[in-house]
């Protein structure tokens, strides 16, 4: 079990920055296609890195460094807490409650450090940011509190362990109601193009990376495709049954199982992915007052039922 | 109803009218009645000034300043005769002031400024003739035909000396 | 021992006030060395065991009692640690107030009520010193003029409602059993009746909930905390506020004991239901509230209201883990709370404005004082390496799995409010351009943010080594008849769910150093100033470069509507109601003798005509 | 991404990942932007060459200039160009930002622009069809192979003179110096 | 051993000498009333150690007992006549040069029978002397209401002076009545004779006395003179009419009822209409701008409380009224006296131009402060240990009907503070924009008793064992009608 926690430090990170880097890649070649364009290789993200480590960008002070190195080393411990797979090496430091409170890190620590950059787009891009985490954070604490409550636990890896034994959650009774809610606040989790009012090009030179130069902007940009990566995996772990293979077969125990199991993982997590890219391409931007009036009906009501259902049965 | 060319040279004396074609009419006035020709204009239904400008005819010595008029309703209901009206007036070079029209049209008010940048015309009772356009304040108002650009950029431009390494 | 605490406490109070008019030197250190003496005999009267001692033998019939319990001790500590805390940060801010003699003094006599009413053996030396306490509140919050006044006469009309409730329940304990001692008093209320029981919870509840702020009772607190000066309104949110948990406490568990308390009324009805569910209301609708506030003491005032309401509601809700949360949460709020009314206080003596929309861009001029705010707001939403993070984390996991998740979504819906406001807070007081007018703002003086940094350290120290307090916590719920919580030095491990901080933070520090270090080894950035800002091309427009004016406006205009404080109307309309009365009322002194002599003889005939009639007498 | 090119990605990779991801921000002055568009959209796509418009001079390290320079819009164009961070490239549309175009009399337009600010590459025409911005671009990799492609070393070297010079043009500027003015030689 | 017969003859005394002594010296005038007071108070005190082992009754004129005039030196009485002397002391100094311009020899004289009477009706063991005693304290209060000569002052006293005679004639009309059906005028002897008062003949005369006496205890329909009286008359008598005058109608009440009528049965209406005063008090106070009227109506209240504890007919209740009665008049006569100074500096009686006088006159607003606190009853103050005796007695009695009339005395609590905070935030935090009349420092002859008015305060609040024991005593004497029986009349 050690080796597995080991190996689980070590390399649940690493996957979790390189998939968000390739999804990020695959979501603007999907995007190009969408729009009969060839799109950039699959690997321009990490030739942008390369190209954004080597640039000298100015800084706005001590907050304006930390804030960003905080929000990534946030968004990195995350994952550590997240079952990528098999691999869960810090399954039993506080399950999804420790989660919730940790996806703030990430958030917070880009607006402190946009804070000191002193432009008003910063200011604008946070406090759109805010509204709207606190758009979708209402169906997502509802989804959660009724996952929980069903599986009557609160670490995410007993909730993926239990779907394993009987079946993805998605497909069971009381479950699909918060599915569906989640489906439908996905591309605000992501911060994807119908919802990505607080990164917006076009209206506030993309909010809080305005003053955002060479590394800054790495940094920003792993940190938005790791908390694409985190946003996507919870939901995975949450209703797709994480590492777990629809119907009977189970996965070979030892490293092999562990290998097929991140794998599987993956290729769920790409589905996902996919499914959501299609969906923002096709829409245009919203306002923020719009996002949260959206958020907060339909899948706020759906959510609700399902809580309503769950503590009822 | 008489038509507009004997209304004018019935209230004004000194004052040409004459009908270039169909629709367009001259009125040639003297820059003191200037002001007293527009109001008049106006209340004849002349309400929209399209646009006004200025010639510079450097042989004759004097700037030639055309005011466009159009009419757009008489009484209420669009007009017959679409005839446009172009009132002209002369500066001298020499100190080329003129009352300012804004009282009349406030629309008026950005082309002098404008007048008075490229050509140096000063309107008297301008609420703010400051520069418009141009960056740096060029000693000669550079529309004058006086103005030798190329002798303008000579100076100015070409002196600056490349960079080199 | 306890005697010695209470003396030192109110002496000192009445020796500072004349010391003052001396010299005012000597009077902050003498004031300090009291409060540290007492911060010391308290914390040495650790781990003993209970022991009542009388300290007034015949008072009106009575003989007033002092006693030390787990649960009075950990309360008595921290009034004592914060009121320290206070006394060194009031040293620069009031220094130049003409009325600084009065403030020392009432701030000494609030402190001093609070040791009494911790360490109260009895009720009526606990209504006492919660007299003497409120009244001393009631002066300090009419401190400074202006807005002052209104807040301070709605907060004592409501304390003296909450302390005559407080009186009646007292007496009518006496009078059906004799004697008001807390231990002897938890032995008869065993076999009381559940109607006679649950009319004394209901006074106490008012009495408490008036002094907790808990929903229908809190319109006296956001006036009350905006406008005591800082230092006070440190001491009112951090302690005073919580004296009402400290009684609900003593109430619902130490003297009802847990049988009785939780066994009241069936499912969904039972008394402490209702209670935890008037908390939630309590955390959600002031945690919104404080986010639409332009003031900064007002929003903070609101999240005092809705922090008070995770302590009601782990107070009340009934399980061990519950308690041990709500406990943890009032020493974190304590913390967290005054260390950000300290510092938005030193920002208002420094740029003599609170207004949200004005203030910006202090992180240059005020580093230090940014750092404590960042970790007081931090400790304030909960970030997992902080204490605030560890209370709630507790208190949501015994709710969900107890098994009802409609009181963990309203806490949790708490803490997203929680987290706007206090981001809110940082953002527009910290970022943003430097105004023209606060260039010259000084960095903050030693003696004022001594007290923050304290305080920070210790948020951060027992968010990470939650341990320490949570075997405190431990000594009380066990001495409190429920079952021992298994702690460790870094949290709790139970079978149902455990939370490590260690491996928190040896986690992010690895992984921070590893950032940090891939953030050093490339390109090296140069310094830029404020000016140096994108905008397009054009040249930065002075003065109008910073936005933080309605921070949420979007989010205003949809939730607006739904906080129009009801409550707050019907208190409005009572006090009319009392003034039309008072006014008809003094219509009878009409000023005509004719009609003063028409009452003589009517009274006359009225008595006589009656006894002829009935003959009652 | 062939063998001979991984060889070239291990050995130099500034210049590689400069050459294929090269973030533009288009100053918009003149006609020549009615160009850019469509080398975006679908029937060119200059992402395809990991050209991607960006927000904020600060994300960008390409810099287009489309069009003949106004002496109103000299002031901002070299706000934006001082506001890029270090390896950044300067590409210029047309003829008029060479030597003036058909304004070259006009004394309102600047018609060296490498005088105020470096200009790595011109793309001629007046106003280049996107294949022809494209050629730019891939003659812009040339350069930057070669090391050519280096306006803004030329700038931090030579700072005291185009400093010098956007003073005489303006007077004053109304920002300090970028770069300390005297003896900066070295770089 | 002091003849308690001396208590009025001195002052009485006295009180007639002053115009001599004004012929002769002018200045010791105003020392006058300070010795006979001071005298007064020194033999009550010596008085209370004997009287509480065994009342002392003397007679005066010579005739046995069932007709002579007696003075029955009880506990009670030894009590109330040292806090009267203890009161006009301190209202004596008070005065000293506090009415600088027209101290005139009159104001002495009057202030010494007002004294003497109330000391006369505390110690009386006869009704009629009672009557005698009752008139001289009226009479003695007109004159001192009108002292001023505003026209305020003289309009208020004609009021008081027209009730008051209505009432006097309708305690004369019931001593009369006594007379005739009883044949006796002795207290002691009449409790013999009097059974029950079901029956008319013992009925009418009493409540013909009650409604006489209740007129100047400012029960509800009958205290309409008190507002205009007290808030025209100097501050410094009407801390004397409200302290004492007040608190004597109040006592003479309860000797009629306890003792010679022993209507225990009317004890509940009194508590009624004990509540009703104190409701009506603290209501009308509370839209008062004129600080003294404000302090009129808070006595009216007061007073309510006390008839309130003394007609809950308990041991305990009495005590609570009697303890309510003492804290009353002392609290009262601090807040009156404060008030006094404050006027005097900011020159006018509006509460809103009182704001920052507590930096013109601190010790005064000190005064007010504390004199207010311990009226509502707060705990360090004497105020509370007096409401809360009346308050356990009440639940103590265990009916649902006083468990919510106490609910009502706590909302008149409330009330009580609603309007005393006010004043006191006006005072100490509104800001120093007050009218500022430039009158010299107020002299320290006054401040003096506003400090030891304080210090008693504070210290039996405090201690308030010091005088429960004392009041205890007085209340068992009240309450046993019998043993005042055989204590008067077995004497002879």
């Amino acid at each position: 079990m050690v080796g597995m926690k080991i190996a689980g430090i070590i390399f649940s990170p690493i996957i979790g920055v390189i998939t968000g880097l390739l999804l990020t890649g695959a979501a603007r070649k999907m995007v190009a296609r969408v729009e009969w364009r060839y799109g950039p290789p699959i690997l321009q993200p990490v030739i942008d890195l390369i190209k954004l480590f080597f640039q000298r960008p100015p800084s706005h002070g001590k907050t304006f460094d930390y804030g960003l190195i905080a929000s990534l080393a946030g968004s990195i411990v995350l994952v550590l807490f997240l079952p990528v797979g098999r691999l869960c090496p810090l399954s039993e430091g506080g399950g999804l409650l420790l989660i919730t409170y940790l996806i703030l890190i990430g958030p917070l620590g880009m607006a402190l450090s946009g804070g000191e950059g002193a432009n008003p787009y910063v200011s604008i891009g946070i406090s759109r940011k805010l509204i709207l985490s606190l758009g979708y954070e209402v169906t997502l604490l509802l989804i959660l509190l009724s996952v929980m409550s069903e599986y009557d636990t609160i670490s995410i890896f007993n909730v993926v362990r239990a779907q394993s034994e009987n079946g993805w959650s998605l497909f069971s009774w009381p479950l699909v109601i918060p599915g569906l809610a989640y489906l439908l606040i996905l591309p605000a989790i992501l911060g994807v193009k119908p919802f990505d009012v607080a990164s917006a090009p076009q209206e506030i030179s993309s909010g809080p990376h305005v003053e955002y130069g060479g590394k800054y902007l790495a940094l920003s940009k792993l940190e938005g495709g790791l908390s694409e990566f985190i946003g996507i995996a919870l939901f995975v772990n949450l209703f797709l049954g994480g590492w777990s293979i629809p119907g009977s077969l189970h996965l070979p125990a030892g490293v092999l199982g562990v290998f097929l199991g991140v794998l599987v993982f993956l290729a769920k997590v790409a589905f996902v992915f996919s499914l959501n890219v299609t969906v923002s391409a096709s829409f245009p931007r919203l306002r923020v007052e719009q996002a949260v009036k959206y958020l907060w009906s339909w899948p706020a009501f759906i959510g609700l039922v399902g809580l309503i259902i769950v503590s009822a049965l | 109803m008489s038509s507009i060319e004997e209304k004018i040279t019935a209230n004004f004396d000194g004052i040409e009218v004459r009908k270039i074609e169909e629709g367009r009419i001259e009125v040639k006035t003297k820059k003191e009645a200037l002001l007293s020709t527009l109001n008049f204009l106006k209340d004849e239904g002349y309400g929209h000034l399209g646009l006004v400008s200025c010639v510079d005819r450097i042989e004759e010595g004097i700037f030639e300043l055309v005011y466009i008029l159009s009419r757009y309703l008489v009484g209420g209901e669009v007009a017959v005769d679409q005839a446009s009206l172009i009132v002209k007036t002369e500066v001298p070079r020499g100190n080329p002031t003129l009352v300012t029209s804004v009282k009349v049209f406030e629309t008026a008010e950005p082309y002098e400024r404008e007048l008075h940048e490229m050509f140096g015309i000063v309107f008297s009772g301008h609420p703010r003739l400051t520069p418009l356009f141009l960056e740096r304040d060029i000693d000669l108002p550079p529309m004058r035909k006086d103005f030798d650009t190329r002798k303008y950029v000579e100076e100015e431009f070409e002196s600056i000396p490349p960079v080199e390494d | 021992m306890l005697e010695a605490i209470l003396v030192v406490a109110f002496g000192g109070a009445l020796v500072s006030y004349f010391l003052g008019r001396w010299t005012s030197r000597i009077r902050d250190y003498f004031a300090l060395g009291v409060w540290i003496a007492i911060l010391g005999m308290t914390s040495y009267l650790h781990q003993i065991e209970p022991k009542i001692s009388t300290f007034y033998p015949g008072f009106l019939g009575y003989d007033l009692s002092l006693r030390i319990t787990s649960l009075s001790w950990l309360f008595a500590v921290t009034v004592a640690a914060v009121s320290v805390l206070v006394i060194i940060y009031s040293f620069r801010y009031i220094k130049g107030h003409e009325k600084r003699n009065l403030f020392y003094f009432l701030l000494l006599l609030v402190n001093g009520g609070m040791m009494g009413i911790t360490l109260s053996g009895d009720l009526l030396s606990f209504y006492i010193f919660w007299e003497i306490a409120s009244w001393s509140t009631f002066l300090l919050i009419s401190f400074n003029r202006g807005k002052a006044l209104p807040a301070g006469l709605r907060y004592v009309v409501m304390s003296v409602i909450g302390s005559a409730a407080m009186l009646v329940a007292t007496l009518s304990l006496y009078s059906s059993y004799g004697t008001l001692a807390l231990s002897d008093l938890s032995t008869h209320l065993a076999t009381a009746g559940g109607g006679y029981v649950i009319f004394i919870f209901l006074l106490f509840f008012v009495s408490f909930g008036v002094k907790n702020a808990i929903v229908p009772f809190h319109t006296w607190l956001p006036p009350a905390h905006s406008e005591a000066p800082a230092p006070f309104s440190a001491v009112l949110s951090g302690l005073l506020v919580k004296m009402g948990t400290y009684g609900l406490i003593l109430i619902f568990y130490l003297i009802a004991g847990m049988k009785i308390f939780l066994g009241l009324g069936t499912g969904i009805w039972s008394f402490h239901y209702i209670i935890s569910a008037l908390a939630g209301v309590t955390i959600v609708v002031p945690s919104f509230i404080a986010v639409l506030q332009d003031d900064a003491k007002k929003t903070l005032a609101w999240s005092t209201v809705g922090q008070a309401g995770y302590i009601v509601l782990g107070v009340s809700f009934g399980t061990g883990l519950a308690l041990a949360a709500g406990i943890f949460h009032f020493l974190n709020h304590a913390m967290f709370k005054s260390l950000l009314f300290m510092s938005i206080g030193t920002v208002e003596r420094k740029t003599s404005t609170r207004d949200l929309n004005e203030l910006g861009g202090l992180v240059k001029r005020t580093p230090v004082l940014f750092v404590v705010t960042l970790v007081g707001a931090a400790g304030l939403i909960g970030i997992p390496l902080t204490n605030g993070f560890f209370s709630k984390w507790m208190l949501y996991k015994t709710l969900i799995l107890e098994g009802n998740p409609f009181l963990a979504f309203a806490a949790l819906v708490g803490t997203w409010g929680t987290v706007l406001y206090s981001y809110r807070l940082i953002h527009n007081v910290f970022f943003g351009q430097l105004p023209e007018k606060y260039r010259d703002v000084t960095r903050t003086s030693f003696s004022t943010y001594l007290p923050m940094v304290i305080l920070s350290i210790a948020i951060v120290f027992f968010g990470v080594f939650p341990g320490f307090l949570l075997g405190e916590i431990n000594v009380v719920t066990t001495s409190l008849g429920f079952t021992p919580l298994d702690v460790q030095l870094w949290g709790i491990s139970s079978d149902s769910g455990t939370v490590n901080t260690l491996n928190i933070l040896a986690a992010l520090a690895v992984v921070g150093v590893m950032v940090w270090y891939l953030f050093r080894s490339s390109a090296e950035t140069t310094e830029v100033s404020q000016e140096d800002s994108y905008t397009a091309g054009a040249p930065v427009p002075q003065g109008r470069f910073t936005y933080t004016a309605d921070f949420y406006r979007p989010l205003e205009k949809i939730i607006r509507p739904y906080l129009k404080d009801r409550i707050e109307d019907f208190y409005g309309m009572l006090v009319g109601f009392v003034g039309v009365l008072s006014d008809t009322v003094r219509r009878i002194y009409t000023g005509y003798v004719g009609t003063y002599v028409a009452y003589i003889l009517a009274l006359l005939a009225a008595v006589l005509l009656v006894q002829l009639g009935w003959k009652p007498w | 991404m062939d063998r001979r090119q991984l060889i070239k990605w291990l050995k130099e990779p500034l210049k590689m990942s400069n050459k294929y991801s090269l973030h533009v921000v288009y100053f918009c002055t003149g006609c020549g932007i009615i160009e850019i568009p469509p080398s975006i959209t679908a029937r060119w796509d200059a992402e395809r060459f990991g050209v991607k418009p960006v927000a904020t001079p600060r994300q960008a390290n390409l810099f287009l200039i489309t069009g003949y320079v106004s002496l109103k819009t000299l002031k901002p164009i070299i706000r934006t160009y001082e506001q890029m961070p270090a390896p950044k490239y300067t590409v210029a549309f047309g003829s008029c930002p060479i030597d003036g175009g058909m304004y070259w009399d006009s004394y309102n337009t600047i018609n060296h622009l490498d005088k105020y600010i470096p200009i790595d590459g011109y793309i001629a025409g007046c106003m280049p069809r996107p294949e022809a911005v494209f050629a730019g671009i891939t003659h812009l990799w040339t350069l930057i192979d070669e090391g050519k492609a280096d306006g803004y070393k030329k700038y931090r070297r030579n700072y005291s003179q185009y400093r010098s010079n956007q003073e005489r043009l303006y007077g004053e500027l109304g920002w300090p110096p970028r770069f300390e003015t005297e003896g900066l030689e070295n770089e | 051993m002091v003849n308690p017969a001396l208590l009025l003859a001195v002052p009485l005394a006295l009180a007639f000498l002053i115009p001599l002594v004004r012929l002769v010296a002018r200045g010791v005038v105003k020392w006058i009333p300070v010795f006979a007071m001071a005298f007064n108070f020194i033999a009550s005190v010596l008085i209370i150690p004997r009287a509480l082992e065994e009342a002392i009754v003397t007679e005066i004129g010579g005739f046995p007992a069932p007709f002579c005039i007696n003075l029955v030196a009880g506990p009670l009485g030894s009590i109330l006549s040292s806090f009267i002397a203890l009161i006009g002391l301190l209202v004596a100094i008070y005065s000293f040069d506090y009415l600088r311009e027209v101290p005139t020899a009159k104001y002495y004289t009057m202030y010494l029978l007002l004294l003497t009477g109330a000391t006369g009706i505390v110690l009386t063991g006869d009704i009629f002397n009672l009557f005698v005693f009752f008139e001289i304290l009226c009479i003695s209060s007109y004159s001192l209401v009108a002292y001023q000569g505003n026209k305020a002052g003289i309009e208020a006293s004609v009021k008081y002076l027209v009730q008051g005679s209505i009432g006097s004639s309708l305690l004369l009309l019931g001593i009369g009545l006594i007379y005739g059906q009883y044949g006796t005028l002795n207290m002691g002897d009449l409790a013999g004779k009097i059974e029950g008062i079901s029956s008319p003949s013992a009925f009418v005369p009493l409540v013909l006395m009650i409604t006489g006496l209740g007129v100047e205890a400012a029960i509800f329909p009958l205290n309409a003179w008190l507002p205009d009286a007290h808030s025209s008359a100097p501050s410094s008598i009407s801390a004397v009419l409200s302290g004492v005058a007040i608190g004597v109608g109040l006592y003479s009440i309860a000797r009629i009822l306890f003792t010679v009528f022993g209507g225990t049965a009317l004890l509940e209406t009194l508590a009624v209409i004990g509540l009703l005063t104190l409701l009506v008090g603290e209501l009308s106070a509370l839209s008062q701008d004129d600080v003294k009227r404000l302090l009129a109506y808070s006595s009216i209240g007061q007073m309510g409380l006390i008839a309130f504890g003394l007609g809950l007919a308990t041991g305990e209740g009495v005590t609570g009224g009697l303890f309510q009665l003492l804290s009353h008049g002392l609290s009262k006569a601090l807040l009156f006296l404060s008030v006094g100074y404050m006027i005097y500096r900011s020159g006018s009686k509006k509460i809103s131009d009182l704001q920052g006088s507590w930096k013109r006159t601190p010790v005064a607003s000190l005064g007010f402060a504390v004199g207010a606190f311990s009226l509502v009853g707060l705990p360090p103050f004497i105020g509370f240990p007096g409401k809360f005796l009346i308050v356990r007695s009440a639940l103590l009695k265990g009916e649902l009907f006083y468990t919510v009339l106490v609910a009502f005395v706590l909302f008149a609590t409330v009330v009580e503070g609603g309007y005393f905070f006010r004043v006191v935030q006006i005072i100490f935090f509104k800001g120093t924009g007050g009218r500022r009349l430039k009158r010299e420092v107020a002299p320290v002859s006054g401040l003096i008793p506003l400090v030891v008015l304080m210090l008693l305060i504070l210290i039996v609040g405090v201690y308030p064992g010091l005088i429960t024991g004392l009041i205890d005593s007085a209340a068992a004497e009240l309450t046993a009608r019998s043993s005042y029986f055989t204590l008067v009349m077995g004497s002879t």
